[in-house]
C-alpha cells in the first residue's frame, strides 16, 4: 500500500453530485445521478458495479469525454482544485493525457491499427511539451521495457496487430503513465484479458501505483479485481453510490445489501462448502434507468426491505471511515451471512465415477482450421484449435471444461454437437459413432444433444417470436401431435426456465441479456435432450445473472437428470457446479479430475497457475497469496510448440518438455495429468 | 504533374460558369486574341457530320463526306459546275475526243499543272491513278469494269479503252475517286498501282494525313473523328486560293453546330434540321443556302413471296406507294427542303423532273390504294416488316420517317412493323436481299443516268428477288448507249413509267440540302455531283 | 512485401486472362455475319472478295482455333481491324486514349478534391446543414442523369448565357498542340501555347462537371461514412483521452483510417469515370474513347466494341491492382497478418 | 406510404421506437418518406397512364410537330406531332418495369449464388467468387452495350444485357452478409435443432441478412432505370415508336429551340431516381446503428 493514502492531504479528485445525463429518443437517461466521491493522492480507488450501474459514465465524466448525447446536467468535479465540469476545451485537453490519463477495456481497438507503436506513445508526450521528439523516443523504449515487454526497441518499431491483447494493454499503460499523470482512470482494464494474463496486468497496475505515486482509479465489476489491486472501494447502483469505505473491511462485512449480495453471488475459489448447491441471489433487475424508483432504488430487490426504503436513504457514514446509502444498517449492524440450505449431495453422486454408464465418448479428436492463405506462395495454414483430445463424460455428472481463450474449448463444444466435424478422433455418443455422421444420422441424435450459447444477444434469432424459437425444434421432430400441444409446451417451458407464459409472443430484443440466456436455455430443452453442452453460458452476465443462471441450470439437472458439458474460464464457477473438470491448453488436455482433487491437489503446473491466478474478493487474502507468475502468453494455435505445449510459459520447463510430449497418465485414481514432472509437484 | 498548373484556371472558369466575368466568350480576354481574330478571318471553318470518314485516300473513298475534301486537294480529268449535271467541264483535261478507232476516249491534260508537291502533272501520273484505283478493288473499280486499259500516248495525252464504247465513262471520271494523284510520291509511300495492288497498296494510311493533288488546297493534318485542316496550296493552276486554311469541324449533332454558327466559331452549318433552318430565317448575320441533291430516301419491296406473300404481289405493292402522305412528309417531316422524282432517277438528271412526277408518279390517293388492296385480294390490309438504319438523313432520321409511315399506311389497314438496326446490319440483309423491306438512301458515286438505271435492274434487282422483263433490260442498256440526248431523254421517261408500275421502289423524297453559311461568305458554291461543297470556290465577302 | 505485391500480380494476370476469354465468348455469340456488310454495296455482292475477308479474319476456323488467333494477336498488341474505321483497333484506341484520359483524370481529381473534404466536413459536423447539404447535392448528383445533365449543361451554358466554350476539345479554328501525351493540357504547356492551354481547359470544365457529377456524390457518401465509422472507434476517444487538439485527432488519428474505405472506391470511381464517358463524350463531341465505343456499338463493329471492352476490363484490373498495393502503404495489417 | 414502409420495418432488427417524437421522427425517416412518396406518385401514374393521358402515345400528327407548350398539348409535342405529356405517362411504364424488374432478378440471383457460395464454402465459393470477380472486372456499361449490340436491340434485350451485368455485386454482398450471419450462434442454434443447409439460409439467415440487401436494391433500381434511359439514349434500348424517357430525350437533344422535347422526359428521370435515391439512403439510416442511438 502507499503510503501517501494515509497523510492527511488535500484529495487529488473530488467528485461532487455530478449528474451525467443521456438524451435518447425514449428520454433522458439520468446513468449518473448525484454522484459523490474522492481520491486522495497515490490512492487507489476501487469503482464497483455492474453493467449500467454507471460506473464508466462517471470515469468519462471525470475525463469530459463523453459521447455528444451525453451530458454532464450538474455537480462538480474538481481535480486538485480546479472544476473540470466548467474548464473549456482548450484547459481539459491539457489537462488530459497529462496529469490525468485512462486506460480503456478493449486493447484491441484502442490502438490505431496504421500506426506505429511510438508515434502513438511519443505524440502524448510531446504534445503536452513535456519532452521533444527524440528524449520522447527514448522515453517510450524505457517504458515498454517498465511494463514488461521484451525487446522494447523493436516493439516502438511494430504496429498494434503485431500484439497479443496484454501485450497492447501493456503499451496502454504505457502511454497512461508516459507523462507521469497524478491520476490514471483504468476501466475494467483486465476483463479482455484472460485470468493468468489479468494476473501480470494486475500486479503491473500495482506496482506502477508505487512507483509512479499516480492515484489509480479502477473500474471493475469484479470484486476479486478490486481486493487484489485498491486499498478503498466505492460501490456504484443505479447510478449513485450505495456503499465507500476501505476494501477490508467493505469485503469482510459489506454494509448495504447490494454489495453483500454482489459478494456472496459469486462462487469463492477459497471457501468451497461441500454440498451447497445454490448460490445467493437477488430476483430482479436493475431498474428502469429512465425513470428511477421514488424510494431506495434496491429496495425491489432487497431481501433485507422494511417500509422505511419506501423513501430515498442518503449516502450516510456507517462506522469510521465507512459510509453506506440504507436504512437497515444505519444502526452500524452488519448483515448476516447468507443461509443456504446445505443438500446432501444427490443421490447419483455417491455411485463410484467409473460405475456411471458412459454417455459420451472421445479419443484423439482432432480439428484444424485452415487459414486463407496470404498471397500465392504461401503454404497453407492451420489452426491447430482441437489437437488430439480424449475426454469421457458419464450420465448425469457435469464435466467442466476451463481453458484460456484460444485453448479449443468452444471448438471442442462445437465438434461434439457435430456442428463441425472432426478432422480425425472419434466422437461415440450412447454408443453411436458420430464422428463423420451425416446430417441425416445425426437428424435423430440432434434431440439427445443440445447446446447453450455463450453470447445471448447473438444466440437467438432477431427475426422470430420466442414462441417460434421455442416451438421450432418441437415441430421439426414432432415432439407434439398438434399445435395446441405445441402451445402448451412452449409455455410448459417457458414456466420451466422461470419466464411467464406472456413473453411467448415477444421478441428478443425485448430481453435482457439474463432472460435471453433462459430462452435459450428453454429452447435446448425443448427436445428433452440428455446431454446438454454449454459453452460459457454466464461469462458475458453480470454475477448477480449468473448467479441465477447457474442455480437455474442445477434446478434443472436435478429434475431432468441432465448431463452437461459445462464450458467457462472463471474456475470458481467450473469448480461450484463440476463432478469433474477438464483443462485444455492450446487444444490439448493438461489434466482431467474429480474438481475437488484438482482444486485442492492439482498435478500440472499450468493448472497450479491457473488457480493462483484467479483473484479473490478478499483484500487480506489476496494481500497474503504467493502467486505462481506465468510468464508471456499462449503461443500461435497456427504452429504450436513442440513436446509439451506448455513449456513456453512453464516454471518448471526443461529439455525433455521440448523433446518428447508428456502423454495423459493416471497419476491418482481417476486424476489425470499430462507433464513430465508431476511428482515435482 | 500538369494539374497543378491546371486547377487555378479551373476555378477561374468556373467562376465564368457561375456568370462572374459576365457573357465574354472565354477566347475574348486572352493576350494575343487580336491575332487569333486576325487568322480567323483567313480561315473557312466548315461545320458538319463528318463521323463516317474513314480515309481520304481517293482510291478507297467509299463514303458521304470525304469526296468534299478530296475534291478540294485534288481534280479529276473532268469535272461538273454546280446546278448542271449533264454537260461537263474541263478539268485536267483541256480538250477529250474518242480515239481514233472509237474504242476509246482520249483526252488532252492541261498544260504545267503542278502538284502540291512540286511536280508537275503528266499522262503517267494520270495512268498510275486510274490503274490504281481499278485495281484496289474498292468500291469505285467497279465503276471502271468497262475500262480495258489507260493508255500513255505523250506527256500530255492519254487514252481510255473501253469494252463497250458507247457505254458511259466520261461522267464517271468526274467522280472524286477518280482524282490524279501525284505517282511519284504515292508510289514513294507504298502505293501500288499493278493488278495486285489491292495487296500491295499501303499508301493509304499515309494519304490520310497529307494530300499530293492538284487542287486548291492541300490536306494538312486529318484527327479522326474530330476536324480536318486543309492550308491554300499556293501553286494552285486556278489561281491562289481566297482561304489560308479550312477546317472541316466534326460535329456530333446538330443542336451544337447550330449553337456554334450563331456564335461564329463556324462558317456554315452542314447537318441542321428544317426547324432549325426554320429559326435561322431573319438572321441578320447568317444566311441559308440550299441545293438540290442527287440523292433520294427510297422504299424497297421484296418479290420474295417467303419474306411476305402480300408483297409478291404488284396490286399490293402498288396500294402501299398509294397509301403515303408524301406531301405530308416533305411539307412537315423536312419542312419543304425536298423534291420528288418519279422513280429511281433524281430529278434534274436528264428525263427526270418534278412536273413529270405529277404525270406519271405515285400520289397518295387512299380509295385507289383500298380498291388496289381488293384486286391483291388482301381486302383488309396486311402487316410488313420494314428495316432502316439508326441514323439521321436529310433533317430528319429514319425512324420518324418510318413512324410516319406505320401511321399513313395503318390507314388502309397495312400493318407496319418497324425495324430499325445499325446501318451495318441493315447493308448486310439489304445487300443479302435477306428482307421484306427496307427504307434506305441513295447517293451518286457519279453523275450518269446509267449507273441508277442498271442498279434497278441489275444487283438492287437481285435483293429483291425480282426478275426484271427482258424488254425493260433492254430498255435501259438503249438509254445508256442512246448518244442523243432527246431520245435518251424519251428512253428514261418509258423505262421509270414500268419502273412505277413495278412500285418495288417507291422514292418518297429527294432532300434540298440547307446549309447554314454566315454572311461573311459571299460565294458557297454547293453541288448536287458527289462532293456537296466546292470548297475551292468558297468566297469570302 | 515483395511477395505480396507479386501475388497481386499473378491474381490479376489470371483474372486478365479469363476476361479475354469471355470477350471472345460474347464475339462468337453475336448473330448476323458482319463481314459481309462491310466491302460497299457492289463488292458485297461478289463471292471472292468475301471469301477472301472472311479467311482474312479467319472466321471460318472452329471456334477454339479463333479464340488461340485471338490470344496470340492480343499479344502482340493485335486487338483486330476496327470494321467502320478500316485500321488496327488498337491504332484506334492509342489515338482516342488520351482525351478520355485527360477528360476521365480531370474530373476524378475535381470529384476528389471536392468529394473528400465535403465528407469530412459531413461527418465531423454532422446533422449540421453542412451534412445535409452533402447528403443533398450528392444524392441530386447521383440521380442526374448524364446524357440530359450533358445537354442542359450545353445548352444553358453555351448556348444560351454563352459563357462556356461549346463542343470538343479545343476551338474549331485552333490547331491542336504538337503531339507528344496526346493530352492537350501537357502538350501545349509543352510547346508553351498558354492560348490553347487556357483554351483546353475552358473547354474541359463542362464535360468535367457533368462526368464527375455522380462520382462527387460517391465520394462524398463513402467518405462520411466510413469518417463516421473511424470517430467511434476507441483508439480515436483514446486520442482524445491522450488530450490531443481535435483537429489532430481527425487528421492524424481518424483520417488515415477512414481513407481506406475510401481509397478502393476512388479506384472504382476512377475506372467508373474512364469507362463511363460514352455518354458525355458523345453530346460533347469529345474525340475519346467513349465516342468511339458509342459509334462503334452503333455499327456493330465487334472487333471495335471488343476491343474497347477488354481494354477497359484491363484498365478494370489495372486499377484494382494500384488500390491493392496502395492499400499496403495505407494498412499496415494488409502485409502481415 | 405503408406498403413503401413495410420492408423498412422488417428489415430493422429493432422496432423503430423513435414514434414518441415526430420532430425526431421526420429528420430520421423524412428523407425516406419523401422518397416513397415520389415513388408511390410515379407508379400510380404508370399504372393510370392511360387515364391521364391525353392523346395516345403513338398518335403521329406532322401537322401539329414541335409545338411548345400549351392547354392542348401541356408539355408540347414532338417530330412527329405527338404529344410529348401522353408519352411522358407510358414511359414511366417502360422505365420503372425495366428498372425494377432488371434489379429485382438481379437480386435475387446473386444473393441466392452468393448466399450459396457462402454457405458452401471451398471449392463452389472459390468458383463462383472468382467468377463473380471476373463479370465485376467490365465496367457495367461498356458490357451491356456490347451484349445489348450483340444480342440486337429490343427492351427485352436490353434488360437481358443489364441483369447479365447486374448480378454480380449482390452475390458480392450477399456473400459478405451470409458469412457475418453464418457464423452467428442462432444459425448454429438452427443446425442443432436438426435442420439443412438450405432451410437454415432461407429460415434463418437471409431474413437477417435482407436490411443492406433491400438498401442495395432501393438505390439500384434508380441506378438500373439511368442505365437503361441511357442504352435506350443511345439507341440501344427499346424499339420505336415505345415511349421511353431515355430514348425521348435522345429523339430531341438536337432541338435546342424546341427545348421542352428533351428537357421533361430528363425531369422525369431525375425525379423517379431521385425518388429511389432519398429511399434508399434513408432506409440505409434507418439501418444504420450509429442513427438509431440518436
Amino acid at each position: 500500500m502507499p503510503a501517501a493514502a494515509k497523510e492527511p492531504v488535500q484529495p487529488i479528485l473530488e467528485v461532487r453530485d455530478l449528474r451525467t445525463h443521456f438524451d435518447t429518443d425514449a428520454g433522458v437517461v439520468r446513468a449518473v445521478d448525484g454522484v459523490s466521491f474522492h481520491v486522495m493522492p497515490g490512492e487507489t480507488l476501487g469503482l464497483v458495479g455492474e453493467s449500467g450501474s454507471g460506473k464508466s459514465v462517471t470515469a468519462l465524466s471525470i475525463m469530459r469525454l463523453l459521447q455528444d448525447q451525453s451530458r454532464i446536467a450538474g455537480g462538480s468535479i474538481l481535480f486538485c482544485g480546479r472544476d473540470i465540469v466548467t474548464m473549456d476545451a482548450e484547459q481539459i485537453r491539457a489537462l488530459r493525457g497529462d496529469q490525468m490519463a485512462m486506460v480503456f477495456q478493449d486493447p484491441m481497438t484502442s490502438l490505431n491499427p496504421v500506426l506505429r507503436i511510438a508515434r502513438q506513445l511519443v505524440e502524448t508526450m510531446v504534445i503536452h511539451g513535456r519532452r521533444d521528439r527524440n528524449s520522447a523516443l527514448g522515453h517510450a523504449v524505457q517504458l515498454l521495457g517498465r511494463m514488461g515487454i521484451t525487446a522494447p526497441e523493436r516493439a516502438v518499431d511494430s504496429y498494434p496487430h503485431q500484439f497479443s491483447g496484454g501485450m497492447r494493454q501493456r503499451v496502454m499503460l504505457a502511454m497512461g503513465f508516459s507523462n507521469e499523470p497524478a491520476l490514471l482512470l483504468a476501466d475494467e482494464p483486465t476483463t479482455a484479458l484472460d485470468v493468468t494474463i489479468q494476473a501480470q496486468i494486475l500486479d503491473l497496475l500495482r506496482e506502477l501505483n508505487t512507483d509512479f505515486g499516480a492515484a489509480v482509479i479502477l473500474i471493475s465489476h469484479d470484486l476479486g479485481v478490486i481486493a487484489n489491486v485498491c486499498s478503498r472501494v466505492v460501490v456504484m447502483y443505479a447510478g449513485e453510490v450505495v456503499e465507500e469505505g476501505p476494501t477490508e473491511a467493505l469485503l469482510s462485512d459489506p454494509k448495504h445489501p447490494y454489495t453483500w449480495a454482489l459478494l456472496n453471488a459469486v462462487p469463492r475459489l477459497d471457501r468451497y462448502i461441500p454440498g451447497q448447491r445454490r448460490l445467493t441471489t437477488i430476483e430482479g433487475m436493475p431498474p428502469d434507468s429512465h425513470q428511477w424508483p421514488r424510494g431506495c432504488r434496491f429496495a425491489a430487490r432487497c431481501p433485507f426491505r422494511v417500509e422505511a426504503c419506501t423513501e430515498h436513504p442518503e449516502l450516510l457514514p456507517v462506522g469510521p471511515t465507512r459510509h453506506s446509502r440504507c436504512w437497515v444498517t444505519q444502526t452500524g449492524q452488519s448483515l448476516p451471512k447468507p443461509a443456504l440450505p446445505l443438500v446432501a449431495p444427490a443421490a447419483v453422486k455417491k455411485v463410484p465415477a467409473a460405475d456411471r454408464e458412459v454417455m459420451l465418448e472421445i479419443k484423439g479428436l482432432i480439428k484444424h482450421f485452415p487459414v486463407p492463405k496470404q498471397n500465392f506462395f504461401a503454404p497453407r495454414e492451420a489452426v491447430h484449435a482441437v489437437d488430439g483430445v480424449d475426454l469421457i463424460v458419464r450420465k448425469g455428472e457435469t464435466v467442466g471444461l476451463v481453458g484460456e481463450s484460444g485453448c479449443g474449448k468452444s471448438t471442442l463444444a462445437r465438434l461434439i454437437v457435430r456442428i463441425h466435424e472432426p478432422d480425425a478422433g472419434l466422437i461415440k455418443f450412447t454408443g453411436h459413432d458420430i464422428t463423420h455422421a451425416s446430417a441425416a444420422e445425426m437428424r435423430p441424435l440432434r434431440r439427445r444433444i443440445q447446446m447453450i450459447f455463450q453470447d445471448p444477444y447473438a444466440s437467438l434469432n432477431p427475426r422470430m417470436m420466442v414462441r417460434d424459437i421455442l416451438a421450432e425444434p418441437i415441430r421439426f421432430h414432432g415432439l407434439t401431435d398438434d399445435e395446441a400441444g405445441t402451445q402448451r409446451r412452449v409455455e410448459e417451458l417457458l414456466g420451466l426456465v422461470g419466464l411467464s407464459s406472456t413473453t411467448a409472443a415477444k421478441y428478443p430484443h425485448e430481453f435482457s441479456g439474463g432472460q435471453r440466456q433462459r430462452i435459450s436455455i428453454a429452447r435446448a430443452l425443448a427436445v428433452t435432450p440428455d446431454l446438454i453442452v454449454a459453452d460459457e453460458p454466464i461469462s458475458s452476465l453480470d454475477v448477480n445473472i449468473q448467479a441465477q443462471i447457474i442455480n437455474l441450470l442445477i434446478d434443472l439437472q436435478e429434475r431432468l437428470h441432465l448431463t452437461y458439458l459445462f464450458i467457462a474460464h472463471d474456475l470458481a464457477v467450473v469448480r461450484y457446479i463440476s463432478d469433474r473438470v477438464v483443462v485444455l491448453y492450446l487444444g490439448k488436455v493438461m489434466e482431467i479430475a474429480p474438481a475437488e482433487a484438482l482444486f485442492d491437489r492439482p498435478l500440472h503446473p499450468y493448472t497450479r497457475s491457473l488457480i493462483s491466478a484467479v483473484p479473490i474478493p478478499d483484500a487480506a487474502i489476496e494481500r497474503m497469496r504467493q502467486r505462481i507468475h506465468l510468464q508471456g502468453e499462449p503461443p500461435s494455435a497456427l504452429n504450436p510448440p513442440s513436446g509439451c505445449r506448455f513449456r513456453t510459459r512453464c516454471p518448471m520447463a526443461a529439455a525433455r518438455c521440448a523433446a518428447e510430449e508428456p502423454v495423459l497418465h493416471e497419476y491418482r485414481p481417476d486424476h489425470w495429468a499430462a507433464c513430465h514432472f508431476t511428482e515435482r509437484v | 504533374m500538369n494539374h497543378v498548373r491546371i486547377l487555378p484556371v479551373t476555378r477561374r472558369d468556373v467562376m465564368r460558369l457561375l456568370g462572374i466575368g459576365g457573357g465574354a466568350a472565354i477566347g475574348a480576354s486572352l493576350p494575343g486574341f487580336e491575332a487569333l481574330a486576325q487568322s480567323r478571318k483567313e480561315t473557312l471553318v466548315i461545320g458538319m457530320d463528318i463521323r463516317d470518314t474513314n480515309n481520304l485516300d481517293p482510291a478507297r473513298d467509299l463514303h458521304y463526306t470525304p469526296p468534299m475534301t478530296i475534291h478540294a486537294c485534288y481534280d479529276t480529268l473532268l469535272t461538273m459546275t454546280p446546278g448542271d449535271y449533264i454537260n461537263l467541264k474541263p478539268a485536267l483535261a483541256t480538250k477529250w475526243a474518242r480515239t481514233p478507232d472509237g474504242k476509246g476516249w482520249r483526252f488532252t491534260l492541261r498544260d504545267n499543272v503542278k502538284f502540291v508537291t512540286g511536280n508537275t502533272m503528266t499522262a503517267q501520273d494520270v495512268k498510275y491513278s486510274l490503274d490504281r484505283v481499278n485495281y484496289i478493288g474498292y468500291q469505285a473499280s467497279q465503276y471502271l469494269t468497262n475500262v480495258t486499259e489507260v493508255k500513255v500516248i505523250d506527256d500530255k495525252t492519254i487514252d481510255v479503252m473501253l469494252k463497250n464504247p458507247a457505254e458511259p465513262i466520261l461522267t464517271i471520271l468526274a467522280a472524286p475517286s477518280f482524282s490524279i494523284t501525284d505517282s511519284k510520291l504515292v508510289a514513294a509511300n507504298g502505293g501500288d498501282a499493278t493488278t495486285d495492288s489491292k495487296t500491295k497498296d499501303k499508301a493509304t494510311e499515309w494519304l490520310n494525313q497529307t494530300s499530293v493533288g492538284t487542287g486548291p488546297y492541300k490536306l494538312a493534318e486529318w484527327q479522326r473523328g474530330s476536324q480536318i485542316q486543309l492550308v491554300a496550296n499556293p501553286s494552285y493552276w486556278g489561281g491562289k486560293p481566297p482561304y489560308q486554311r479550312v477546317v472541316v469541324r466534326h460535329f456530333e449533332d446538330a443542336a451544337a453546330q447550330l449553337l456554334s454558327l450563331r456564335r461564329g466559331d463556324i462558317d456554315c452549318a452542314f447537318n441542321l434540321l428544317p426547324e432549325q433552318i426554320a429559326t435561322l430565317k431573319g438572321e441578320k448575320d447568317i444566311g441559308v443556302e440550299g441545293h438540290a441533291s442527287l440523292d433520294f430516301i427510297y422504299i424497297a419491296l421484296s418479290h420474295n413471296p417467303e419474306f411476305n406473300k402480300a408483297l409478291a404481289v404488284k396490286e399490293a405493292r402498288q396500294a402501299i406507294a398509294h397509301a403515303i402522305d408524301y406531301d405530308g412528309i416533305i411539307k412537315n417531316l423536312i419542312g419543304g427542303a425536298g423534291t420528288r422524282p418519279v422513280s429511281f432517277i433524281p430529278t434534274g438528271l436528264l428525263g427526270s423532273t418534278e412536273k413529270l412526277t405529277q404525270e406519271i408518279g405515285f400520289r397518295e390517293d387512299i380509295p385507289r390504294a383500298k380498291q388496289l388492296l381488293q384486286k391483291a385480294g388482301f381486302p383488309d390490309g396486311f402487316e410488313f416488316e420494314i428495316i432502316y438504319g439508326n441514323g439521321a438523313i436529310a433533317g430528319t432520321t429514319y425512324h420518324v420517317l418510318g413512324q410516319k409511315l406505320q401511321s399513313d399506311l395503318a390507314r388502309v389497314g397495312i400493318k407496319l412493323k418497324l425495324g430499325p438496326m445499325p446501318q451495318v446490319n441493315l447493308r448486310t440483309l439489304y445487300n443479302g436481299g435477306k428482307m421484306s423491306a427496307t427504307l434506305v438512301y441513295w447517293n451518286p458515286p457519279a453523275v450518269e443516268n446509267a449507273l441508277w438505271s442498271w442498279a434497278t435492274v441489275q444487283r438492287v434487282a437481285k435483293r429483291l428477288h425480282w426478275t426484271p422483263p427482258a424488254d425493260l433490260v433492254k430498255l435501259v442498256d438503249a438509254a445508256a448507249v442512246e448518244t442523243d440526248q432527246k431520245k435518251a431523254e424519251q428512253l428514261y421517261i418509258e423505262y421509270q413509267k414500268q419502273m412505277v408500275d413495278v412500285a418495288n421502289l417507291i422514292v418518297l423524297f429527294q432532300p434540298i440540302y440547307q446549309v447554314g453559311v454566315r454572311r461573311s461568305i459571299k460565294d458557297f458554291p454547293l453541288t448536287a455531283a458527289g462532293w456537296q461543297l466546292d470548297v475551292g470556290g468558297v468566297k469570302p465577302s | 512485401m515483395l511477395r505480396y505485391l507479386t501475388s497481386r500480380i499473378v491474381a490479376t494476370f489470371v483474372m486478365a486472362l479469363l476476361a479475354t476469354l469471355i470477350v471472345f465468348l460474347i464475339v462468337s455469340l453475336v448473330p448476323g455475319d458482319p463481314v459481309l456488310s462491310q466491302l460497299g454495296d457492289m463488292a458485297a455482292s461478289n463471292p471472292e472478295i468475301v471469301k477472301a475477308y472472311r479467311a482474312k479474319w479467319g472466321l471460318d476456323l472452329p471456334l477454339y482455333e479463333q479464340y488461340w488467333i485471338f490470344l496470340t494477336r492480343l499479344l502482340n498488341g493485335d486487338l483486330g481491324i476496327s470494321i467502320t474505321s478500316q485500321r488496327p483497333v488498337m491504332a484506334d484506341i492509342a489515338q482516342y486514349a488520351p482525351a478520355t484520359i485527360e477528360l476521365g483524370t480531370i474530373a476524378f481529381i475535381l470529384s476528389v478534391v471536392i468529394g473528400v473534404p465535403f465528407g469530412i466536413a459531413a461527418a465531423v459536423a454532422r446533422d449540421s446543414w453542412i451534412d445535409h447539404s452533402a447528403r443533398f447535392i450528392s444524392l441530386i448528383g447521383v440521380s442526374s442523369p448524364v446524357f440530359w445533365l450533358a445537354f442542359i449543361m450545353l445548352t444553358v451554358f453555351y448556348g444560351w448565357l454563352q459563357i462556356a466554350p461549346g463542343p470538343g476539345r479545343l476551338d474549331p479554328i485552333d490547331l491542336p498542340p504538337p503531339r507528344v501525351t496526346g493530352a492537350f493540357l501537357i502538350d501545349s504547356a509543352l510547346a508553351s501555347r498558354w492560348d490553347l492551354l487556357h483554351t483546353a481547359v475552358a473547354h474541359l470544365v463542362l464535360p468535367s462537371i457533368v462526368l464527375c457529377a455522380a462520382t462527387l456524390g460517391l465520394i462524398t457518401r463513402t467518405t462520411r461514412a466510413s469518417m463516421l465509422d473511424t470517430l467511434g472507434q476507441d483508439y480515436v476517444r483514446v486520442a482524445r483521452a491522450k488530450g490531443l487538439r481535435e483537429r489532430a485527432v481527425i487528421v492524424a488519428h481518424a483520417l488515415p483510417n477512414a481513407l481506406i474505405p475510401v481509397v478502393t472506391l476512388g479506384g472504382l470511381a476512377y475506372a467508373n469515370l474512364l469507362t463511363g464517358t460514352v455518354m458525355t463524350e458523345t453530346i460533347f463531341s469529345w474525340p475519346g474513347l467513349g465516342l468511339y465505343t458509342f459509334r462503334s456499338a452503333l455499327a456493330l463493329d465487334i472487333p471495335a466494341i471488343m476491343g474497347m471492352t477488354l481494354v477497359f476490363a484491363f484498365v478494370y484490373l489495372l486499377i484494382n491492382l494500384l488500390v491493392d498495393l496502395s492499400y499496403a502503404v495505407l494498412d499496415p495489417r494488409v502485409l502481415k497478418r | 406510404m405503408s406498403e413503401a414502409s413495410a420492408p423498412i420495418l422488417d428489415a430493422t432488427p429493432f422496432e423503430p421506437r423513435a414514434r414518441t417524437s415526430g420532430q425526431r421522427w421526420r429528420r430520421r425517416y423524412g428523407l425516406a418518406v419523401i422518397g416513397a412518396a415520389i415513388i408511390v406518385i410515379w407508379i400510380v401514374v404508370a399504372l393510370a397512364a392511360p387515364l391521364l393521358a391525353h392523346y395516345p402515345p403513338h398518335a403521329v400528327d406532322v401537322t401539329v410537330r414541335l409545338l411548345p407548350p400549351s392547354a392542348a398539348h401541356w408539355l408540347g409535342t414532338d417530330p412527329l406531332g405527338r404529344d410529348v405529356y401522353s408519352r411522358l405517362l407510358f414511359g414511366a411504364r417502360v422505365s420503372l418495369f425495366a428498372g425494377i424488374t432488371v434489379v429485382v432478378l438481379g437480386a435475387i440471383f446473386g444473393t441466392l449464388l452468393g448466399g450459396i457460395a457462402a454457405y458452401a464454402g471451398g471449392r463452389i465459393e472459390e468458383g463462383l467468387m472468382r467468377f463473380t470477380d471476373l463479370m465485376l472486372c467490365f465496367p457495367p456499361i461498356i458490357l451491356a452495350m456490347a451484349i445489348a449490340a450483340a444480342m440486337g436491340i429490343g427492351t427485352i434485350n436490353t434488360m437481358i444485357a443489364m441483369l447479365i451485368v447486374w448480378w454480380p455485386k449482390f452475390a458480392r454482398l450477399a456473400r459478405s452478409l451470409v458469412l457475418v450471419q453464418r457464423s452467428q450462434e442462432y444459425v448454429e442454434a438452427a443446425h442443432l435443432i436438426g435442420y439443412g443447409p438450405s432451410r437454415v439460409l432461407l429460415k434463418h439467415i437471409l431474413p437477417n441478412s435482407i436490411g443492406p440487401l433491400i438498401v442495395l436494391v432501393t438505390l439500384d433500381v434508380g441506378h438500373a432505370i439511368i442505365v437503361f434511359s441511357g442504352l435506350s439514349f443511345l439507341g440501344l434500348g427499346v424499339v420505336p415508336p415505345t415511349p421511353e424517357w431515355g430514348a425521348m430525350v435522345s429523339e430531341n437533344r438536337e432541338l435546342v429551340e424546341q427545348w421542352w422535347g428533351a428537357t421533361f422526359p430528363g425531369l422525369a428521370i431525375l425525379t423517379v431516381v431521385m425518388g429511389f435515391n432519398f429511399l434508399g439512403d434513408g432506409i440505409r439510416d434507418w439501418l444504420d446503428p450509429r442513427a438509431r442511438r440518436r
